[in-house]
């Protein structure tokens, strides 16, 4: 037999006695023949573990490695090696959701620490066991806000929210039927009164903003949370968790959903996931927040225990008027920002924000003086700003890469018009050397 | 017993991390608008490198996984996760990607996506594939997304009702109701499989679909299917395939031969991919050829012998940031390229014969509802003395105190006692004869020392717990605690 | 509890392998004469990939490592074996190196070695290290073919007595033995030191060398190293250091700058490499610039830019078949460049702090023999009440119940109830006033209820063995249980 | 502080009061001012882990990645992932020596199965828990000879042993007083009559032969056993474990210690260790086999439980006399061992020869085809042989590695002399594809 299959023939042989059947075939005579397969299916033969090895590594040659000045919503920061020696531990790896808490206080006090760790960053109350990633999280807002508001279904999004948010927002409303419509840009920020006037209306639920936004920028969503409010809709900010060690916190800026990706908690960049959405709110909207959650108990001993609770929510009890159909988390990679959190620390998560804008604004000032760039927008960033170029951006681009770069990314490919210009990203993990390589490989086109 | 929460060894002035030196002069993040700063700390842990890994040791010492034991979990697939799928995952070479790196820069990254999607085409006898949904409730979504989108292109803009039957997994109504969607229930016949009769009715210009997995929660195969396919596509819906119950199927037949028209694969079940804890998973969804051009955003294709990233116009639009769980992905198709077509096509046999050799082992001790040859699952309704007072739960917590997870519980509701059983393709005849003998000394305990049972756990790292008070009142986090 | 043994889960037919199938025709290894071939078949397992994973996982569960808690072993230095480490040793850039590869295809390897030899030099003060062999015993053994080298080579043919003090561990006198020297016993004084005035009268023309360790096996330092130094190259012999105790010296002083001439280290204990239950470990050795000649042989040298593999006319020989466990050192240079100069000097101190305050909050519940500052480890002997009868073994069995390692007992042999501990700087204060909690606990219970602790463990996986019969009738495999 | 430190200043304050001293330095105010080293180490400054990972990254891209045709010690055997992911469990990795059995049953359990496995290969009754490499096992088994022969110190040599072990034998044999003599080789084999004619002087305590040898050919040791046991000497053979299931067994030649080399059972090549050792002998010779031993027994309340035992031999109770120094052993390469043996199992390990013996003798017969190549000696092999080449050997070589493969290795740096020879070796692992792309690149030379 296989290696993955521990039936002899002679197991075979008395499993099918007991069972009462001749043959294998036999479990399967229900079936209707014109149903059955039985051709043989058109893939590979079977590889033994050192082909299949080298397959990959054949498979992985034809990736190239480059240094990552692009964000855009992946960001290259340190991933420590305990997480993924950790989280490779087969109690927390194999393990299911952990439906029986007696043999899965492993899980669920991670998830504790997780939803702590989430509300000390955000501010907010509540926090779930996370979500897929900070897309869906976001989609995921926009529902409690639209379920919280009952009458009203419109949304209002910021331009500057990251379109790959957008794009995942827009799907997600279009099929539920919420009405999605766009908060102006001005000069790179949301602009406050394009959102007055649309709250004016009386008919929006919700209000979605980022911070940092898809330029980099640190808005100052001063003024936000009043005039959301006074509408009787909610602020929904989806913000960078590594940033919130040092930024104003959506709690802060008045926020009633924070929501994100954790991706930048130490998480490889994976060719796009698995990553890990976040979703956190205050006390008050607690019973709307989708997704498993994990509260402190006792059990019957008096011992402090964890359990999967508030399951008797919306989509279990009242399921066909589902506000969610979520049913499971990304449990593995929540384990993975509570160790990385738990490694960093106060001071850690701060000092990577510290070094990201430092070189940040190094290779910004650098890029200004060649003379040939200039911030698109006049407003402060902490490891990503969109800059544009008299250069010729196709060309930079692919020259860097072709010296093993990757970045800054062609703004274009997130805002269609913007041409001349390109996103650029600094975390921890890029030398002075590399900014400089950098810098003297454009300086040559300049 | 280690009970400390990570806050609770934390310790001013402790580090546990090492952060390059940043070298680039008077820059300092408190340049920054006073405004834009956050005021206080949050309260994050400090504590030593050696106080977390020790912490998370012992706090993972209070799992259990498929590498401790055996997990019966019905409708969950706890199969073998393979080694190599984690080495082969954790490769530099695809783990240090960014997403938006270039097509021509990731060839071997958009290869594996696209030969995993041709390869679950293959099984599933399905046109085209995106691997984009997170988990299979979020492909359930999509699927249905695709659902909609594929009558709304064609105007037919009144098809808003979705059939789901009564014994369906909960997250199908639910994803339903998050797509717009409105249900309609249709009931089993008394062997647990779609009455054809109560269907028809419910056929009109209304309805969307049909959502199905076959073989059904009871593990019963849905003989009617060709019947039912013929029904919904003669009233011009489409039939949907939650593929949470695919692996009895493998090597035995494929959901697009049975009419299925959009189905959503479990990585995580079928494709050995580890469970890790409730995520993450990966829900690819496959379409017949008519649904391709609504296949979500982006997409990988081959041209000639490159693979490109592209957008569709019809698409339903992006479910996911990016390429989805790629790193799961990888896992799956290493499984397939393992296993080869010559040893895919015996799981589903395999898994089979295991379920129906517990299941015909233990149904003296515990009532069998439906009689007959199950395939990857069955489903008892408690235990076959009705007269002990001991109770599905008790049964389930029992188990655990000998070593095992427990069955799905609860779970169809069809029966108020359901002991949902799925022992998967990788589980030896010792290890089912183990827990046969173990199911039956619970099944004597209840007979002779019922307050065992009704008092277990005794063993486990805690014991049962208060969930109403969780519940009543919600401690979320240390701070509250 | 698991108690199986593998061969007790094999069951014919079974198979946990893949391998690629042969492509090359005829050949069949029964084509070899039959008087080659093995008559039957070993009792190898027959086991699922799934088996072995449980099982060994399983297996794993019955033991104790510095990440499941504390490990105050003396004289083992059981400190964090940082994650890190393991990563970058298990870089396949390195670990598919063929050992006979050419060395201008081998730079990066032979660098790490060059440079962590460097390393250890610079961090004891002596000229030149070879690391090929392959644990502290290894160590001492080649450091002791060394010392009879150089004299030999000096045609000092009669120095074929070693002096060492009766606290050494007990591989010194082993290693001298199995090198070809007598021992010579010199005693300790009252504080545990080397009496200087007993070592004067045995240092003649037939003395090869001392061995000691500084720190002692007592964690004393000997103060009058200098002095002893000199009497001992006055005499013509050589000094050598065993690197067991070198954990407290890093940022303190020297081994070569207290006059040793040879010396070997062990990377698993001062440099952070794990003890994987016994080994793998590596034992360099480093010697004075008189003696480098003698180093075995293969060598690594750099010449220019370049790495270069040399072997040496006057070299003791080989004592290893390549360079000895190379991806060891991986782990080794890996914790050196982590640490760097500026954390490297704090392991000492920090190292001796800890180990003064357990003996300082311990030191009315359990007899201290000698006084003072002690470096990384110190003696107890025994309970300081000497009424209970409860001995050394018995605390020693009596911390497992409570999640802890035992300390080292029974040695050093000076004392007849040695209770030997050693923190290292890895562990928190927090979970040394922990263990002092308990250990002042096990005193307490000594007094009240003796027998609790006479009969410990209690909660241990097993309990107290009986090892006498183990010995009397050992069986030693699996066909003869 | 450091993250490997976890002392605050309020900690080292605290512990340096009770201690009652005043400072970290005063803890060393013993040490003479003379030896107190106050300089700062001449040591590289402390890299973070993103540093460290790209420093070893850079180190790694400066070796060679090869398609592996060498053996001559180290074999390019396949080593399952499952393997390297269960030894990495702290609870196997982190451990010590187990002086306390009562928590340390796992790694005793795990020895006892791989003493039981080493028994199975080599037919011998009893094993230790396996010694560092098969060199210094085979020098070991050279001092359990000598002692067992009391007043007779001269070990025989085969010169078809490997050279590496020979020179670690001779290099322990020289210390301890032990002579060397080497037994002539004819035609690639042992010399019978070489080794009756240095028995005959009656002073021989041991004999030393290999299985395969060094030229990789498997000798025929008929009326080797006999003619030693005359002399009342023993016979050891350092055999490949690997080869074992199939080629006769040390037992099974009448040898009484078996001693080699475990690498070849699945270890990765780790440019030349750690690999393990074993080393076996009769039920008679228990007592003379160093190193630590488990053994089986039973806890107070009767449970089957394993340990150490046969502690109380020479090297611990007459220390002086030691006839080894040996107090570990190399556990964890032990633990490889036994899960790569539990994996393959009867079947497979046989497997592994059958593809290793059909590749080696493709290649063979391919190589002597071209006209240029003849194996130096007509004897049988299993995986590895030496073929005399008119072609330029040193440049064959190179050429070979400029095309990414190493190997055959030049017969000259084994046994310098052989000027015009390659010892080439065909694992398992070996496709046809590598094997016609070698021969082709070779036949370019022909």
């Amino acid at each position: 037999m296989f290696k993955y299959f521990p039936h002899t023939g002679a197991d075979i042989k008395e499993m099918l006695g007991r069972i009462g059947v001749g043959s294998l075939d036999d479990l399967n005579a229900e079936i209707p023949a014109e149903v059955r397969f039985n051709k043989e299916y058109n893939l590979p033969v079977s590889m033994s573990e050192s082909e299949v090895r080298e397959y990959f590594t054949r498979l992985g040659n034809e990736n190239r490695s480059l240094t990552v000045f692009a964000g855009a919503g992946s960001y290259d920061h340190y991933a420590p090696s305990v997480v993924s020696q950790l989280i490779s531990r087969s109690e927390f790896l194999t393990a299911y959701t952990p439906y029986q808490p007696e043999i899965s206080q492993g899980t669920l006090q991670y998830i504790f620490e997780f939803q702590s760790m989430i509300s000390e960053l955000t501010g907010m109350e509540s926090c779930n066991a996370s979500m897929y990633d900070g897309p869906t999280a976001t989609a995921e807002a926009m529902f409690m806000a639209v379920s919280n508001a009952k009458k009203r279904n419109k949304v209002l999004v910021s331009k500057t929210v990251n379109p790959n948010v957008m794009r995942v927002v827009k799907t997600y409303a279009f099929f539920k039927g919420v009405e999605i419509a766009e908060i102006e840009e001005k000069e790179g920020v949301t602009d406050l009164a394009s959102m007055k006037e649309l709250l004016s209306a009386g008919d929006v639920a919700g209000v979605i903003v980022s911070s940092p936004n898809c330029y980099g920028i640190v808005e100052d969503y001063s003024g936000f949370s009043e005039a959301v409010h006074d509408a009787k809709a909610l602020l929904i900010m989806n913000a960078d968790p590594s940033t919130l060690s040092v930024l104003k916190t959506p709690k802060e800026w008045g926020a009633d959903i924070a929501c994100g990706d954790g991706q930048t908690l130490g998480m490889p960049l994976n060719f796009g996931g698995p990553y890990v959405g976040y979703l956190a709110t205050t006390k008050e909207l607690l019973r709307k927040l989708p997704g498993r959650i994990v509260g402190a108990t006792t059990d019957v001993d008096g011992k402090r225990a964890f359990v999967l609770t508030l399951q008797a929510r919306e989509q279990h009890i009242r399921r066909q008027k589902a506000n969610s159909n979520i049913c499971s988390n990304q449990s593995l990679m929540a384990l993975y920002v509570t160790i990385y959190l738990a490694l960093m620390g106060k001071k850690g998560l701060r000092e990577v924000n510290e070094t990201s804008y430092a070189g940040a604004h190094y290779l910004c000032d650098e890029l200004i003086k060649t003379g040939k760039f200039s911030l698109c927008f006049n407003h402060p960033f902490l490891k990503e700003f969109a800059v544009k170029t008299t250069l010729n951006v196709d060309k930079l681009y692919k020259k860097l890469l072709d010296n093993g770069i990757l970045g800054g990314i062609p703004m274009k490919q997130l805002k269609p018009g913007m041409d001349n210009a390109l996103l650029f990203c600094v975390t921890e993990k890029r030398t002075r050397a590399e900014i400089d390589r950098l810098v003297s490989l454009i300086k040559e086109e300049a | 017993y280690y009970d400390k929460l990570i806050f609770e060894i934390s310790k001013e002035g402790r580090v546990g991390y090492t952060l390059p030196k940043p070298d680039f002069g008077k820059y300092s993040v408190n340049d920054l608008p006073e405004g834009l700063l956050r005021q206080d700390t949050p309260d994050l842990p400090e504590v030593s490198e050696l106080d977390v890994v020790r912490h998370y040791t012992n706090v993972s010492n209070k799992n259990f996984g498929v590498e401790t034991g055996f997990y019966p979990l019905g409708s969950c697939t706890m199969k073998y996760n393979p080694k190599i799928n984690e080495e082969i995952a954790a490769l530099p070479a695809f783990s240090a990607l960014h997403p938006m790196q270039p097509a021509e820069t990731a060839q071997g990254a958009l290869k594996v996506y696209y030969e995993l999607a041709r390869s679950l085409a293959e099984i599933s006898g399905l046109a085209e594939f995106t691997l984009n949904p997170f988990a299979g409730a979020h492909g359930e979504l999509t699927g249905l997304m695709l659902m909609r989108q594929y009558h709304i292109k064609r105007g037919d803009m009144n098809r808003t009702r979705v059939i789901v039957p009564n014994s369906a997994h909960g997250t199908n109504p639910a994803s339903a109701a998050v797509c717009g969607l409105e249900i309609v229930e249709v009931e089993s016949t008394p062997e647990g499989t779609i009455d054809v009769e109560k269907l028809k009715p419910l056929l009109d210009e209304t309805i969307a679909g049909i959502m199905m997995t076959n073989p059904n929660t009871l593990g019963i195969f849905e003989k009617e299917i060709l019947e039912i396919a013929s029904l919904v596509h003669a009233c011009g819906g489409l039939l949907y395939y939650d593929g949470a119950n695919l692996n009895p199927l493998l090597g035995v037949c494929r959901p697009g031969d049975m009419g299925f028209d959009i189905m959503h694969i479990n990585l995580h079940k079928t494709f050995s991919t580890p469970h890790g804890g409730g995520g993450p998973g990966s829900g690819p969804v496959g379409v017949a050829a008519a649904l391709t051009e609504f296949l979500p955003n982006p997409r990988v294709k081959k041209v000639e012998d490159r693979y490109v990233v592209e957008t569709g116009d019809d698409a339903i639009g992006s479910v996911s940031g990016f390429f989805g769980n790629f790193a799961v992905m990888m896992r799956a198709y290493t499984y397939i390229l393992s296993l080869g077509k010559e040893n895919i096509r015996h799981v589903g046999s395999l898994a089979t014969l295991n379920a129906n050799y517990v299941k015909e082992s233990l149904k003296q001790d515990y009532y069998l509802p439906i009689e007959g040859v199950c395939k990857h699952e069955f489903v008892f309704d408690g235990l076959a003395d009705k007269s002990t007072g001991v109770t599905t739960l008790d049964v389930a917590k029992r188990l655990l105190d000998y070593g095992y997870h427990a069955p799905t519980i609860y779970f169809p509701l069809l029966f108020h006692q359901s002991i949902m059983i799925e022992p998967t393709e990788t589980e030896s005849k010792e290890t089912l004869d183990e827990f046969i003998g173990v199911m039956k000394t619970v099944a004597r305990e209840a007979r002779e020392n019922p307050d065992i049972v009704k008092s277990a756990p005794h063993s486990t790292p805690v014991r049962r717990l208060d969930e109403t008070t969780a519940a009543k009142k919600p401690i979320l986090r240390f701070k509250d605690l």
